[in-house]
């Protein structure tokens, strides 16, 4: 164990490297729909324009504190997901702040910036970020239940809350990852990371067309590059999470790449030949066919796995 | 038949008061619906138009009727050559002029070219509503080529200008019939792709089924016409009922539908694309290839119509489109009436139909009922 | 189905209808007082079939003094339109509202109302800016109000601009002294 | 044009009851100076202009070539434009044509709610000179008199091929540094002020929507 | 849920692995089609007419004078500009061009920063699309203006040679309005008219049946509106913009389309020609219409105007001159007395000179005004003229404008390519000659008008062009005479002016007729001048050269007709009357001095 200072020096590394690879994932999937639509698309490194440009604009009209908090905790909600999930393993550098508990910790994250947000854009007094953050609240609390029942599975497949322990359990081969050795749960939970990733059909949350673009209605400038920057670290973070738990984590950066731009891929795929659903539905939907398969992988690695 | 929405006691607080547009990307066009919603249910819907309003129907009386030509198809910006041909045709009836039959066919063409591409747009449109965005995209580049058509028969991508009275304004050029051909065939083949992506996907079903269900006894009572009828189940079609140009010499089908919810208004529009590049292909095949395409005009300077008063109508993309003119002998037209079939689709039936929806479906609810604010406004 | 004509006269005998004209096949016009015209309207819808109100407005004559509404009215099976025309005092105009007969009757009337300044008592909100806001001027549909010099007066037209008359130029350019007309039988 | 009024005191809301007047701010707009550091100003114009959002809204007809212009056939992506559905996020306001004076104060609550620096584009005749509808009693003549415009692009309409030479037009105008219509708007508030309530005659919002 | 929805949305994917629908440079790689309605263009064959300006539905187009333009008759010197903030490319103003010079190019961009930038002069101002080839333009099956002349009912050839009844019939009301209808108004032709006619106003009176409104038009300039209305040589309808097309309008026709429906009672009553005595009192020396336009309106000013006429009949060289197949007697006589109606005195018989002295003249009046016309016959000046069977045209339709026989038998040969001698042959047909007309260059360049060279040829008058009479013989007998003519070539002039025909000496021809008519021209006799005043007055071969107001060095004395102007025709005449009208008007009112 090393000292904080180098600990916190090389956090900062991870998260710079996350951030930009983010930033490029948004500007490579954009490009990827574009080619869906038959359209060339934007430059990949176009985000990296729109953000220094939203970092530049010069007026900011506030709404008050919380207004102002609103992207601060989104973006502490991506970078704390990010500190708790090693990005590679076995990496010293790349290692984070890994722990004992650390997947508490990061889904904690992953809850805590959705809901600074929440209040955030709730206080904007815009009627169409109250009704984004609605929606997204309702959203992503249905996901969770999938999410947190596939959790529970792999945390009772390995009997552990560390990352880096469940990731070490799942070397020696691909036939290890939790894919293959638990499917239910991967499905359940890919189920639910289409719900997170906000494409559709999950994208009611920032929906241009219903409600203009949802909770970040008000926000611009600085706000709403501090929102994009949590979007790609948090998309980063999100993905090593995924990949950590269910696709055998990585060793290497090269397959770190392969692995996330895989994984996003899914939600892309998918995302580009539906349609959205209402709120409604697609609450409904969490709650019905991913619930009962993470309720099924619960029961499969109760009575398969664990015996 | 008017019965109002029960009323809502805004200081309860249990309502939220919600504007979508004219600044919202869900409106079609540039219109405003003042809603009422309970929680994500709308329990009162208020529409607001005007802000296209140009009063076109005062700029009418104070000019000759050539000069009213280039205007006319101003009103209905993604559909204007309807303007073009029904104000061709009213002048054309009260002025005693018949236009020559190559000119009848090409008008025919011209009126089937901008229902695809209305519709095309259209269909990008509800998917665009419901988050399929990449169907607008397709469609829309579509619509591109036959504006392309349009640039190469008229002269111009969007307003064409092109219906005259008396007649049309050139021949086709060299070579359109086979462009044409070729660019149907291409749309062709994109409306099969995008039955396979939109129509056969489970989420626009199920975003779709269900919504915005008009019963078959609103219809006439609203006023409702066009494809939105023909998905109640009524067989009414001006092209069949009352045939303007050489619609009684082309083979199609009428297309209706019983559901008469969103899911049946877009197959029906998505079916009559279909139709509509049947009869393209009957009109290139059959259409005179010389002969005059202009009647005899007066000096079109001081044009004068005899007194008189008509109403004529076309079934455009979105039902009955009608001109009524009334001419009082002058130079000058005494009254233009434009009936536009979105004036009762965005308005009553849109007031009427939203009442118990989801804010999520408003936007594709008003673009299942395909209405252009331009011309309700005029 | 009756032919139009007969059915007019049919009507004619319990209301006062005039001046029918028939304009072709499937269209006619007729003219009926102010006072029968809802009555004739519900007749003509729930007896006659005729169930489709295509739209309703109305046209100025401003040297007659009155305002001539058009109902136009159209007969899905027989395929035939009727155009009902009647008329109001130009001052004061105001007509009984249908909005009961045809849900977007309400709506015409909302025009009307705003273009004209005819009102429709009981009409849903007649009285709510259409497609105006904040207007100032008289119903700008009314003859009397000239848009052009308004428009002018209002919204300005952008400098630079001046045209002079061919014949005119010609004149002061090629024989100006050709051009000045002693009064007749002045000194 | 007095280039010191904008420092004057408060905005009067006089549009505004008096209870509804304390909901909003009765503060002036300020004018943008430039970053002190040139070559940082110089590089924060490159990126601005090559990341250029469109506020969605289709104020007239020239909307109807938004949509083949942001579509695959021209793909104006690919240039750093996209469509934002929020004034707060958008920099460059598309004027489709005419502005009716209904519409009129839409935009000028939208253009006032978009976020600094902002420009303004004028498409089709009708902003320039009333256009078609010159004697039109319900559209404005000369867009000018009531928003700054940055860039004028004629035709009726002007097709998906001019408006993309007009957003490289208008990239290399901001990227000379000569876009400044935001700040003429600031530098002649009341001058454009006065204009726009000649002809809105009911002025119902604040004096400027912050 | 069926399974197929669920899967068949991902068919959507395909489309990534094909080519995208993008354009890779739009800006550069689509120009517009075409037929493309873009920008305009102008030519050089514009000649402001306005009609655009007059069907621009935006008000967008101005007529604007250009700098540097080259004056050209029937070319107002105006050019369309266009403001682009007001165009919206319906191209109207393209369909309507009288001349087809206004088109479209297929460039489309035009941005700037400046909205007060979109004006541009088109095909003056340099736009870069000026040399577009592509772009709209009208088709020729599509017009919005009528081409084509609605035919006046005429006799036929045979019947016309077969009397001196009036050949052209008129309109009816109905052509007359249909004809009326193509005008576009543009008013080129006021300019070009010598009297400067309301012509566009006494048109539009016509297409509205307001013919009492016609007639006021045609008399504010113009007194001889019947007579003109047959016989003028409507220069105007050289320029006509319709000419550019199709055929000019027939304003000639339509004028007596007016006067053919007012009666001649009616005229004082709806003219309300009121003659107020000032006390003054003019001369005025020959009842031509030069003469009696300029009493007409010196009466109409309260002057008392007295008229010297050498002949018994008023009416100048419209009564000896014009043969009365063209202008019947009866329609002269209309406007004639209408004049003297209003109290214009006329002394028939009377010659200046002789039976009045000149200086008697210009000191009993308070001002003088002189238009007597050309009525000696140019000499052919070539050997053997004098012959007795030599003719002179002026006398031939002298003589049967008085009811004479002027003999000329039947074998005729008329040497000219003027309305005289057109009008000589004719009359000889009608006299049941046999004419052959002689004329030294191409029948394209005679100064006759067209109508009566067509007509003339239809008559059966056989048209031998590019022959130059040599020498005149005596024939076998006394009753005859013999012409020598030569072919000539037309040879270019290297100076740029008309091509020069030159005698071919080895083609020449001899011919025998009953008679030779001579009408090559005629000149002026001012010998009753006392040279006094000659001295004071500016002369050009034998012709006076007015000043302003047609005014001469003598003050008091104003002169006009085909003695004062080169164009010597009935309408150029009329104008100076009028125009010399104004001069004495003002003249006498101080208001011009001498």
């Amino acid at each position: 164990m090393q000292d904080w200072p180098v600990r916190i020096g090389y956090f900062l590394i991870n998260l710079t490297i996350v951030g930009l690879y983010g930033m490029l994932l948004s500007g490579i999937v954009a490009r990827t729909l574009a080619k869906v639509q038959g359209r060339i698309g934007i430059p990949v490194y176009q985000p990296f324009i729109d953000l220094l440009k939203n970092l530049g604009k010069r007026t900011a009209v506030s709404h008050g504190a919380m207004f102002y908090l609103g992207p601060v905790f989104r973006l502490a909600g991506g970078i704390g997901t990010l500190a708790f999930v090693p990005v590679l393993y076995g990496s010293e550098m790349f290692s984070n702040f890994n722990s004992a508990g650390d997947l508490l910790l990061a889904m904690y994250f992953m809850f805590f910036g959705q809901l600074g947000m929440a209040i955030g854009a709730g206080e904007s007094g815009h009627p169409f970020s109250a009704i984004g953050v609605a929606r997204g609240l309702g959203q992503m609390t249905a996901y969770e239940v999938p999410f947190a029942l596939a959790i529970i599975a792999i945390v009772v497949q390995y009997g552990s809350l560390s990352i880096n322990d469940i990731v070490a359990a799942q070397q020696g081969g691909i036939l290890n990852w939790t894919l293959f050795t638990n499917p239910l749960a991967v499905i359940a939970a890919m189920i639910a990371f289409l719900g997170m990733t906000g494409y559709s059909p999950f994208d009611v949350t920032m929906a241009p067309n219903e409600i203009p673009i949802g909770p970040p209605t008000e926000y611009h400038s600085s706000y709403l590059a501090m929102m994009t920057m949590n979007r790609a670290v948090f998309a980063g973070a999100k993905l090593i999470l995924f990949m950590d738990l269910f696709f055998g984590g990585a060793t290497n950066l090269v397959e770190l790449v392969i692995k996330t731009w895989a994984i996003y891929m899914v939600a892309v795929v998918v995302g580009a030949a539906f349609p959205r659903f209402r709120v409604d539905q697609s609450i409904r939907f969490f709650l019905r066919y991913p619930t009962l398969i993470g309720i099924a992988a619960i029961g499969y690695t109760q009575a398969v796995l664990l015996p | 038949m008017f019965e109002p929405n029960p009323p809502v006691d805004l200081s309860s607080g249990k309502y939220l008061k919600l504007w979508q547009g004219p600044q919202h990307p869900g409106i079609t066009g540039n219109m405003s619906l003042e809603l009422t919603t309970c929680g994500d249910e709308v329990v009162d819907c208020k529409t607001h138009v005007g802000y296209l309003h140009r009063g076109f129907e005062k700029l009418m009386e104070r000019r000759t009727f050539i000069q009213n030509f280039p205007i006319v198809c101003r009103i209905a910006v993604p559909e204007p050559t309807f303007n073009e041909y029904l104000y061709a045709a009213v002048v054309e009836e009260l002025a005693g002029i018949q236009s020559p039959e190559r000119a009848e066919w090409i008008r025919t063409l011209n009126l089937e070219l901008m229902r695809l591409a209305s519709y095309l747009m259209w269909l990008g449109g509800i998917g665009a509503a419901f988050g399929q965005s990449t169907v607008y995209q397709w469609t829309v580049t579509h619509r591109d080529y036959i504006l392309d058509l349009f640039e190469e028969m008229t002269g111009a991508r969007v307003y064409h200008m092109y219906i005259v009275p008396g007649g049309v304004r050139g021949r086709l050029p060299e070579g359109f019939e086979g462009r044409c051909h070729e660019v149907l065939n291409r749309v062709e083949k994109l409306l099969r792709d995008v039955e396979k992506v939109l129509f056969n996907n489970v989420v626009f079903k199920a975003r779709t089924k269900g919504l915005g269900h008009i019963p078959r006894e609103m219809v006439d009572p609203y006023g409702i016409t066009g494809p939105n009828q023909r998905a109640a189940g009524f067989a009414r079609d001006l092209r069949k009922d009352a045939p303007y140009l050489v619609y009684d010499q082309l083979e199609f089908d009428l297309i209706t539908a019983t559901e008469s919810d969103t899911y049946a208004r877009a197959w029906v529009r998505y079916q009559e694309m279909h139709q509509g590049i049947r009869m393209l292909r009957q009109c290139l095949d059959r259409m005179p290839k010389d002969g005059p395409f202009q009647a005899r005009m007066p000096n079109v300077l001081h044009w004068q119509v005899p007194a008189g008063e008509t109403y004529a109508k076309a079934e455009c993309t979105r039902g009955e489109y009608g001109y009524y003119l009334v001419t009082d002998g002058s130079e000058y037209v005494r009254r233009v009436h434009v009936r536009g079939p979105s004036y009762t689709h965005a308005i009553a039936l849109m007031e009427k139909l939203a009442v118990g929806t989801n804010i999520a479906d408003i936007a594709g609810l008003m673009v299942s009922l395909h209405t252009y604010p331009p011309e309700i406004e005029r | 189905m009756a032919n139009p004509i007969e059915l007019l006269q049919r009507f004619g005998k319990n209301f006062a209808i005039s001046e029918i004209h028939e304009q072709k096949a499937d269209l006619t016009f007729f003219k009926v007082p102010k006072e029968q015209a809802v009555r004739l309207l519900r007749e003509l819808r729930d007896d006659a079939g005729y169930t489709h109100l295509a739209f309703l407005t109305n046209i100025d004559w401003i040297e007659k003094g009155i305002f001539t509404l058009t109902y136009m009215l159209h007969n899905y099976d027989a395929r035939h339109s009727l155009g009902m025309h009647v008329d109001l005092e130009r001052d004061n105009a105001e007509m009984q509202s249908i909005h009961g007969l045809w849900a977007q009757a309400a709506t015409y009337q909302r025009e009307l109302r705003e273009m004209y300044g005819i009102r429709f008592p009981g009409s849903p909100r007649l009285d709510e800016d259409f497609c105006l806001e904040g207007w100032d001027q008289i119903p700008p549909m009314r003859k009397e109000f000239d848009t052009a010099a308004f428009s002018l007066e209002r919204f300005y037209s952008r400098e630079g601009r001046g045209t002079e008359d061919p014949r005119e130029h010609m004149k002061g350019l090629l024989y100006p002294t050709h051009t000045d007309e002693p009064s007749s039988g002045g000194q | 044009m007095d280039t010191q009024k904008y420092a004057l005191g408060p905005l009067l809301n006089e549009g505004l009851s008096a209870e509804d007047r304390d909901l909003f701010s009765d503060a002036r707009p300020v004018p943008y100076e430039p970053y002190p550091v040139a070559v940082v100003e110089k590089f924060v114009n490159w990126v601005r202009a090559n990341s250029l959002w469109l506020l969605a809204f289709g104020t007239g007809c020239g909307a109807v070539e938004l949509n083949p212009l942001m579509t695959a056939r021209f793909d104006a992506y690919r240039m750093g434009v996209q469509m934002r559905p929020t004034p707060r996020q958008s920099s460059v306001f598309i004027i489709g044509g005419y502005a009716s004076v209904k519409t009129l104060k839409r935009i000028i609550r939208s253009y006032e709610q978009m976020q600094g620096p902002k420009f303004v584009v004028c498409l089709g005749i009708c902003p320039i000179n009333g256009g078609m509808y010159w004697d039109s009693y319900n559209t404005v003549n000369k867009f000018d008199e009531y928003l700054p415009v940055d860039l004028y692009i004629t035709g009726c309409m002007p097709r998906p091929e001019v408006l993309m030479a007009g957003v490289l037009e208008l990239k290399k105008k901001i990227m000379e540094g000569r876009a400044d219509g935001a700040n003429r708007y600031v530098e002649n508030f009341d001058w454009y002020k006065a204009n726009q309530k000649r002809v809105i005659k009911d002025w119902n919002m604040p004096d400027y929507n912050w | 849920m069926s399974l197929k929805d669920l899967i068949s949305p991902f068919y959507v994917w395909q489309r990534a692995f094909e080519k995208p629908y993008t354009q890779k440079r739009p800006i550069e790689d689509r120009p517009g089609a075409p037929r493309y309605r873009g920008f305009h263009m102008n030519s050089e064959d514009c000649i402001g007419c306005g009609t655009c300006e007059t069907i621009c539905q935006n008000h967008a187009i101005d007529m604007v004078p250009v700098e540097g333009l080259e004056q050209r008759s029937g070319d107002s010197g105006l050019r369309p500009r266009f403001d682009y903030g007001r165009c919206c490319w319906c191209a109207l103003c393209v369909d309507i061009c009288t001349t087809r010079s206004l088109r479209m190019s297929n460039h489309y961009a035009w941005i700037t920063e400046d909205p007060d930038a979109f004006h541009f002069t088109a095909g003056t101002d340099a736009m870069p699309w000026n040399q577009n080839s592509l772009g709209y333009r009208r088709d020729d099956d599509y017009h919005l203006l009528v081409h084509e002349r609605i035919d006046m009912q005429a006799l036929g050839a045979e019947e016309s040679v077969a009397g001196f009844d009036e050949v052209m019939k008129g309109y009816t009301e109905e052509q007359a309005v249909l004809e009326a209808d193509r005008c576009v108004e543009c008013g080129i032709c006021v300019a070009t008219c010598p009297a400067h006619m309301a012509i566009p106003d006494y048109i539009r009176a016509v297409r509205q049946r307001d013919y009492e409104a016609g007639l006021r038009l045609l008399y504010e300039t113009n007194p001889f509106s019947s007579t003109c209305g047959r016989i003028c040589t409507h220069r105007c309808e050289t320029v006509c913009v319709m000419g550019y097309q199709g055929d000019p309008i027939a304003i000639r026709w339509l004028k007596r389309a007016i006067v053919d429906r007012v009666p001649a009672e009616r005229y004082r009553e709806i003219l309300g020609d009121e003659v107020v005595e000032n006390g003054r009192k003019v001369g005025v020396i020959g009842a031509g219409p030069g003469g009696m336009s300029a009493a007409y309106y010196l009466r109409r000013q309260g002057y008392a105007v007295t008229v010297y006429e050498s002949q018994a009949r008023a009416g100048g060289m419209l009564r000896y001159g014009v043969p009365s197949y063209r202008l019947p007697d009866d329609q002269l006589d209309k406007d004639l007395e209408y004049i003297r109606s209003l109290g214009v005195e006329v002394k028939f018989n009377t010659h200046i000179g002789r039976d009045v002295p000149f200086r008697q003249l210009i000191e009993d009046y308070d001002a003088l005004f002189l238009a007597v016309g050309l009525n000696q016959p140019s000499a052919l000046r070539i050997q053997g003229e004098e012959h007795p069977r030599v003719l002179s045209g002026l006398q031939v339709l002298d003589d049967v404008a008085s009811g004479r026989d002027p003999g000329v038998g039947s074998k005729v040969a008329v040497i000219g390519g003027g309305n005289v001698a057109m009008d000589a042959a004719r009359v000889s047909r009608r006299l049941g000659a046999d004419v052959t007309v002689l004329y030294r260059r191409r029948i394209e360049d005679m100064p006759a008008d067209p109508e009566e060279i067509h007509e003339s040829q239809a008559e059966g008058c056989k048209l031998v062009q590019q022959a130059i009479p040599v020498e005149i013989k005596n024939a076998a007998s006394t009753s005859q005479v013999t012409i020598v003519w030569g072919e000539a070539e037309m040879i270019a002039d290297d100076k740029g002016g008309r091509p020069r025909p030159v005698l071919q000496e080895d083609r020449m021809h001899e011919e025998t007729y009953d008679c030779i008519i001579a009408a090559i021209g005629q000149g002026g006799q001012l010998d009753f001048i006392p040279a006094e005043y000659r001295d004071r007055i500016e002369f050009k071969w034998n012709k006076f050269v007015p000043g302003e107001y047609q005014q001469t060095g003598l003050p008091k004395l104003f002169v006009g007709g085909d003695i004062a102007n080169s164009r010597a025709d009935a309408i150029s005449a009329i104008e100076d009357g009028h125009h010399a009208a104004r001069g004495i008007h003002r003249f006498l009112t101080g208001t011009l001095d001498g």
